[in-house]
């Protein structure tokens, strides 16, 4: 029993604005009252259910060739073990221990690895057994498989429906996820695709088809989670009508677009960038069927890694810079490059203005989440001086003050003046991402959720307060204090088991004999081996 | 300065980031004794391996056999270092300033991705001399590095700027992928010199093995050789008086990268 | 009773199509495997009347000998435990945790096998793909360096050379393959083109290669050393311009020869830049089982893919200092602990001759050169037999190996964490 | 190639990597990596025939194999992987973490019988 007393609540999920008032912990969960055990004054702080990452790069085989590409990208910042913790490296791609311990110490207690091909399930997996303390979990990516094409062409929905669900219960992921839909496979060719309606060469769907599909084949399964997209030309200036034009896809299905400033840009092809995010923005303020995160960039050095191909290549050749690219055999691909955000760039600003205007630009917090799409943008390490930028007017002119002048002058950024509540923030990095993932026990304070919490000590400077909270809670248990851990725990694993018609799996099995170079038994993970610790979620029509 | 005698002989790599007159500056002899050391994965202090003694010089001087001791003034930024003996790997490593004279040979990675400051060694240098770690973009960048003996492979591989100085000779992959700065090499050159240059200069006296991609110019006189030579042979280098005034055949390449790198043969090397 | 599906972890291709037969205890048959899956399956699948544990050649209990291995391994002040390509993931991450706690080095037969083409990675980066991108689209198959036929005998068959694929309907018929090595060798016979350099002449080659693809004028004269003519060179970097897909296998030709890890950076430049035109790919021919496994589990929990030393507490990485040929030829170490691996008959004579003055331990399935030298020899069920655990492929590609056969030994896994449970009660 | 010197390649060899499962102890493994190949013009240089032992020596070792005449270009010498081969490797590998084990010069010296 934790008794967390005096504390200032942010519990938006429960209507909670600020109050002081008393939280009960009973072993793993909230609980209604209780005495005895463990008692933490909170007066003076600020407390908030533990936040979620609801897209990031941490596991799997792109960020772990990521890890070994850049051995100078860990060398110069290294954790040494402790009696409790292991020893790792930081970065922008740090050692799965490390990347557990530093979300926990930031306050953070789930996150989820946004893009994961499902032959290489089991590795992702392995890694998130190695990333301690937060609950965690994966989409998988399904927008260039090759089987899935190839039955939206034949008009075969049904089909479509009961192999993501096989694909799903085969992978043990969490959601759908979408990239550059069509664009991967015909960059196995060396091509993209550049419209929704462009064909994808040898299969006859187009991105569209395979958009509405899989939007459709999530909201028949009753996941969760709505399918995740990440749309067509990424990076490219003039991409937002592509992004507007997904969004209309859509129709009223529900679908969450994601690290939507990397898609927001007015421009021609190969020239500069400017914004479009006052556009997008009213589109998705009058559409509520669509929710987005932002991925924001900050300056530094980072590095990018996506499940898009053709995209990686293209900031090859921008940057000059060590290039990995991974085809994946009859589903997805992915493409690996550091890059430095400068200030003085004129697109690097008009890509940090951009994901701000985002925030500051859409009215109903509940659908959007906080991310960096990290480490594309940023690392999630600059979260809390994101939260400052959110919370602190003065400060964000004051940041605007040392980037590219003429790109500022194209966005909107100049003229906004708000500031998020404490109240936002916490819709945004926590009550927000829980929803739109459908988690019902994640990121509230009311009775029966997780005992995930965050203690912050107040202070103006917002970066300061939320870099390093005064206590973490994860499941009942203090895990942090001052910023330091004080003991190692495994978090678990969220999955789906969608049901689905056993029949398909005759038609995958002919497929797997035929274009796959592993067997049809060999692929499922096995659950009890890769999920030691796990929680199904149940698929439910949550209308 | 100081004078710190190495006490004993082990295998174990006694690893001391700490010798630099960065972090001696103004410390007594009980202080410094106090810094850091690690032999093999045993933490300890300076003063467990050495023996320090206070002396009226402003120098380090470092006695014994070194040759397993690494980092000894990695990254220092002013000050000189007097080794007498070897010195183990990552001598000076990242150094920004000062000076490093090593009366014997080197370790692997002597003054890798320095920045500054000047290394002379009076032996022979390992491999990756002013080179670049794995992954990183430049190797050394400023400063020079004056070698009386052989080096090894990498030789100012990434090198981006400053001067490396060989009188013996140099292996393989001599200034590979160098972006800019000079290497100059008295003795013979190894197999594929300048791969992947895009600017800079190797400057030899033996005509070396050359790859596909470096294509003959000319003969001609460089002008900033002759200075160069000049500046040398103040240093007391062995530099001979028909250098300064020489003609060098002219190599350019590598054009796989870019081609605007240089790779100097004086001209009448068939001495 | 056959187990249908079952993995082969004896080289990297990880075949999992293996049908395994057990009869009264031991495996008498092993259907599609190659004469090496065969040899693998058939030799570990037995009875062993090996002591599970001994010290200085005597029987001991178990408990006896990791109670003296772990006395050794807390003492030790610059120990390297070496080997790890023949076992699980699971047994690796005991390794690794192992190594951090008594603060040592870890290298992993990756630094004598492709550890050059992980460099080259850290370089200039790698354009690669999964083997059944091969099967399905490649028409153009260049092994530089590699001899399949010997190395990895079903690589040609099951994924590369003779299947039919989603857009090579005629499998061999649709592919030109060509080989490159300094000698002919069994994997000859199975290409459409032979090209024989002289030895120690293939980063030239590479280079020449490069040039021709960006454009550059090669002279004939210049390619004189290397025994390759340029109207070779020429008709191959044509052929590689035509290509819908192609791929360089590359293989320890380019690693362990003059150049090494700037051989391999010279391919993945090369393959990189015909990327401007042609789809191209390239794929080390990795070599024991799960020695891709390895570089995965230490780059997910150290950041470095080998040769990894945590005498500082944290890991640090850089190849030629923690590397295990290079700790032993400079008579650093003071301990070895071998898993998995036979370091004794493997490693160079610099190498071994300090493996002969410090103490060893040993764990590996069978008797070895390395067990027979060990102070404290282990015997351990062999991963993908005798033990489940997980096995990553050439390409990057993880499978589960299920356990196949009780063996009358522990696992590896369990090996070393119990070491690690014992040598933690020690330095406590 | 100078007089005695042989340009020498270790590699595997499938008798070798059986080996390494069904024993190294075995006659099979012993042989498989004790057979120097030859190409039929050096055998001849070096007045040499099937079986004959050679002494093959470096700065770093030496080792005596059994010689057989092979398909290989003349310069060139085969010799699978294993204790022979390991015993003229030497330990500098250049910050590669890898030795020369292909391509790297060694004296020839007929045994006589």
């Amino acid at each position: 029993m934790i008794r967390i007393i005096n504390g200032e609540v942010y519990d938006p999920i429960n209507g909670i604005n600020g109050e002081v008032r008393d939280i009960f912990v009973d072993d793993r969960s909230i609980a209604a009252a209780g005495a005895g055990g463990t008692t933490i004054d909170a007066a003076g702080m600020v407390v908030m259910p533990g936040g979620i990452d609801m897209h990031c790069h941490i596991a799997g085989p792109k960020v772990n060739i990521a890890r070994k590409m850049r051995p100078e990208d860990h060398r110069n910042d290294v954790l040494p073990r402790t009696q409790f913790t292991r020893s790792g490296v930081g970065g922008s791609i740090p050692s799965t221990f490390t990347t557990g311990y530093r979300y926990a110490a930031m306050g953070y207690t789930t996150a989820f690895d946004a893009a994961v091909p499902p032959l290489a399930a089991r590795h992702a997996h392995e890694e998130l057994n190695d990333t301690p303390v937060v609950d965690k979990g994966f989409y998988t990516l399904m927008g260039n498989n090759e089987f899935i094409m190839q039955h939206i062409a034949s008009g075969e929905k049904e089909i479509v429906r009961n192999f993501a669900a096989w694909l799903l219960n085969a992978t043990k992921a969490y959601s759908i996820k979408l990239v550059n839909p069509g664009g991967v496979e015909l960059w196995k060719s060396l091509g993209n695709a550049h419209t929704l309606d462009d064909e994808v060469t040898g299969f006859k769907v187009t991105p569209r088809q395979i958009i509405q599909s899989l939007a459709d084949a999530s909201i028949e399964l009753n996941l969760p989670h709505r399918v995740h997209i990440h749309c067509n030309n990424l990076g490219i200036a003039g991409n937002w009508e592509t992004t507007l034009e997904t969004m209309k896809a859509l129709e009223d299905r529900q679908g969450h677009l994601t690290h939507i400033q990397f898609h927001s840009y007015g421009g021609t092809p190969g020239g500069l960038f400017h914004s479009k995010v006052v556009e997008l923005a009213d589109y998705v303020n009058s559409h509520p069927n669509l929710s987005v995160d932002v991925g924001q960039v900050m300056f530094g050095d980072t590095t990018s890694m996506t499940g898009d191909g053709p995209l990686g290549y293209l900031l090859y050749q921008v940057t000059g810079r060590k290039w990995v690219n991974v085809d994946v055999e009859n589903e997805e691909g992915c493409g690996i490059v550091p890059i430095e955000y400068k200030d003085k760039s004129h697109v690097h600003a008009t890509q940090w203005a951009i994901g701000l205007e985002w925030f500051l630009l859409v009215k109903d917090p509940w659908r959007i989440a906080l991310t960096t799409d990290h480490p594309n943008g940023a690392s999630f390490a600059n979260y809390p001086r994101i939260i400052r930028l959110l919370m602190d007017r003065g400060y964000r002119k004051e940041s605007m003050q040392h980037v590219n002048p003429k790109a500022l002058a194209d966005t909107t950024l100049p003229d906004l003046d708000r500031e998020y509540s404490l109240y936002e923030i916490a819709i945004i990095t926590r009550a927000a991402p829980a929803r739109l993932l459908g988690l019902a026990k994640k990121g509230h304070l009311g009775v029966g959720a997780d005992a995930d919490i965050t203690i912050y000590d107040k202070n103006d400077n917002k970066e300061k307060m939320f870099s390093v909270p005064r206590y973490v809670i994860k499941d009942g248990q203090i895990l942090v204090e001052d910023g330091h851990l004080r003991e190692d725990v495994s978090g678990r694993t969220f999955y789906v088991t969608p049901e689905y018609d056993l029949e398909v799996e005759k038609e995958i099995r002919k497929y797997f004999d035929a274009y796959y170079t592993v067997e049809f038994e060999n692929y499922p993970v096995q659950l009890e081996h890769y999920l030691p610790r796990r929680e199904a979620v149940m698929c439910r029509d949550i209308k | 300065m100081t004078t710190l005698h190495l006490k004993f002989r082990s295998n174990f790599p006694l690893d001391t980031e700490s010798i630099t007159p960065d972090q001696f500056k103004d410390k007594p002899v009980s202080e410094i004794a106090r810094l850091p050391a690690l032999l093999g994965n045993q933490a300890g202090a300076l003063g467990d391996f050495f023996t320090i003694m206070d002396d009226s010089s402003p120098v380090i001087t470092l006695e014994g056999d070194l040759g397993r001791v690494k980092h000894i003034g990695a990254g220092m930024t002013e000050g000189k270092i007097v080794i007498h003996g070897n010195a183990g790997m990552h001598l000076g490593a990242g150094m920004r300033g000062g000076e490093i004279t090593v009366h014997g040979d080197t370790g692997d990675w002597a003054g890798a991705e320095m920045t500054g400051g000047k290394i002379h060694i009076t032996g022979n240098a390992g491999h990756g001399l002013g080179g670049a770690y794995r992954g990183s973009r430049h190797g050394m960048n400023r400063g020079l590095i004056l070698v009386e003996g052989n080096a090894g492979n990498e030789t100012g591989a990434l090198m981006r700027r400053g001067l490396i100085v060989v009188l013996g000779n140099v292996a393989d992959f001599a200034g590979a992928f160098m972006l800019a700065g000079t290497i100059l090499v008295f003795g013979k050159l190894g197999a594929r010199t300048g791969a992947g240059m895009k600017y800079g200069t190797i400057v030899t006296f033996h005509q070396p093995e050359l790859l596909a991609t470096f294509h003959y110019d000319c003969v001609y006189r460089p002008g900033f050789l002759s200075l160069l030579f000049k500046s040398l042979r103040s240093q007391g280098l062995p530099v001979e008086a028909g250098w300064a005034a020489g003609s060098f055949r002219r190599y350019s390449g590598d054009f796989n990268t870019l081609g605007k790198g240089e790779v100097l043969v004086y001209a009448q090397d068939e001495r | 009773m056959v187990f249908e599906h079952a993995v082969c972890a004896f080289c990297g291709c990880v075949c999992d199509d293996i049908a395994v037969t057990v009869e009264d205890g031991r495996i008498t048959q092993a259907k599609n495997a190659c004469v090496l899956g065969k040899a693998w399956f058939l030799s570990h699948g037995q009875p062993s009347d090996l002591p599970a544990a001994r010290i200085n050649g005597h029987a001991v209990s178990l408990e006896a000998g990791i109670d003296y291995a772990a006395s050794l391994l807390s003492q030790a002040h610059y120990p390297i435990i070496y080997g790890l390509s023949s076992t699980s993931c699971e047994a690796q991450r005991q390794a690794i945790a192992l190594s951090e706690t008594i603060g040592g080095n870890l290298d992993c037969c990756t630094s004598v096998c492709h550890g050059p083409s992980g460099m080259a990675v850290q370089g200039v980066g790698e354009p690669t793909c999964t083997l059944g991108e091969v099967k399905n689209r490649a028409d153009l198959l260049i092994y530089w360096g590699s001899n399949p036929a010997e190395s990895h005998p079903r690589h040609m068959t099951r994924y590369a050379v003779t299947p039919k694929g989603m857009f090579i309907p005629n499998g061999r018929k649709d592919r030109t393959v060509v080989l490159i090595d300094v000698r002919p060798t069994p994997s000859s016979r199975a290409a459409d083109i032979l090209i024989t350099p002289k030895p120690g002449k293939d980063f030239e080659l590479l280079w020449a290669l490069r040039g021709l693809i960006l454009g550059n004028k090669i002279e004939e004269a210049s390619l004189a050393e290397t025994g390759v003519t340029l109207e070779q060179l020429t008709d191959l970097a044509i052929r590689m311009k035509k290509s819908h897909f192609g791929i360089i296998f590359i293989g320890q030709g380019l690693t362990q020869s003059r150049g090494k890890h700037l051989n391999t950076t010279a391919a993945f430049m090369l393959v990189r830049d015909l990327n401007r035109t042609n789809k191209f790919a390239l794929m080390p021919m990795r070599g024991h089982g799960n020695v891709t496994g390895i570089d995965n589990v230490l780059a997910w929990q150290t950041g470095f893919p080998f040769g990894v030393n945590f005498s500082k507490g944290y890991p640090r990485f850089n190849p030629g200092e923690f590397t295990i040929v290079d700790v032993l030829s400079r008579d650093e170490a003071d301990l070895i602990m071998s898993v998995a691996s036979d370091p004794i008959a493997s490693l160079p004579a610099t190498a071994r001759k300090r493996a002969a003055e410090v103490p060893m331990i040993a764990i590996d399935t069978h008797e070895s050169e390395t067990t027979r030298r060990a102070q404290v020899a282990f015997i351990a069920a062999t991963a993908g037999i005798g033990a489940e655990g997980t096995v990553y492929r050439m390409d990057n590609v993880p499978l589960h190996m299920d356990k196949i056969l009780d063996l009358p030994f522990p696992s590896d896994e369990e090996l070393l964490s119990r070491l690690h449970t014992r040598v933690k009660e020690l330095k406590s | 190639m100078p007089e005695g010197k042989l340009t020498l390649i270790t590699g595997r060899s499938t008798r070798q990597g059986a080996g390494i499962s069904t024993g190294k102890e075995l006659e099979e493994y012993q042989t498989a990596t004790t057979v120097i190949l030859l190409s039929p013009i050096d055998m001849e240089r070096f007045g040499l025939h099937d079986k004959d032992a050679v002494r093959l020596k470096t700065r770093f070792g030496s080792a005596t194999v059994t010689c057989r005449s092979g398909d290989l270009p003349a310069g060139i010498a085969f010799l699978a992987f294993g204790p022979a081969a390991n015993q003229l490797v030497g330990g500098d590998t250049q910050l590669s973490g890898m030795p020369d084990t292909k391509g790297f010069e060694i004296e020839v010296e007929p045994i006589p019988a």
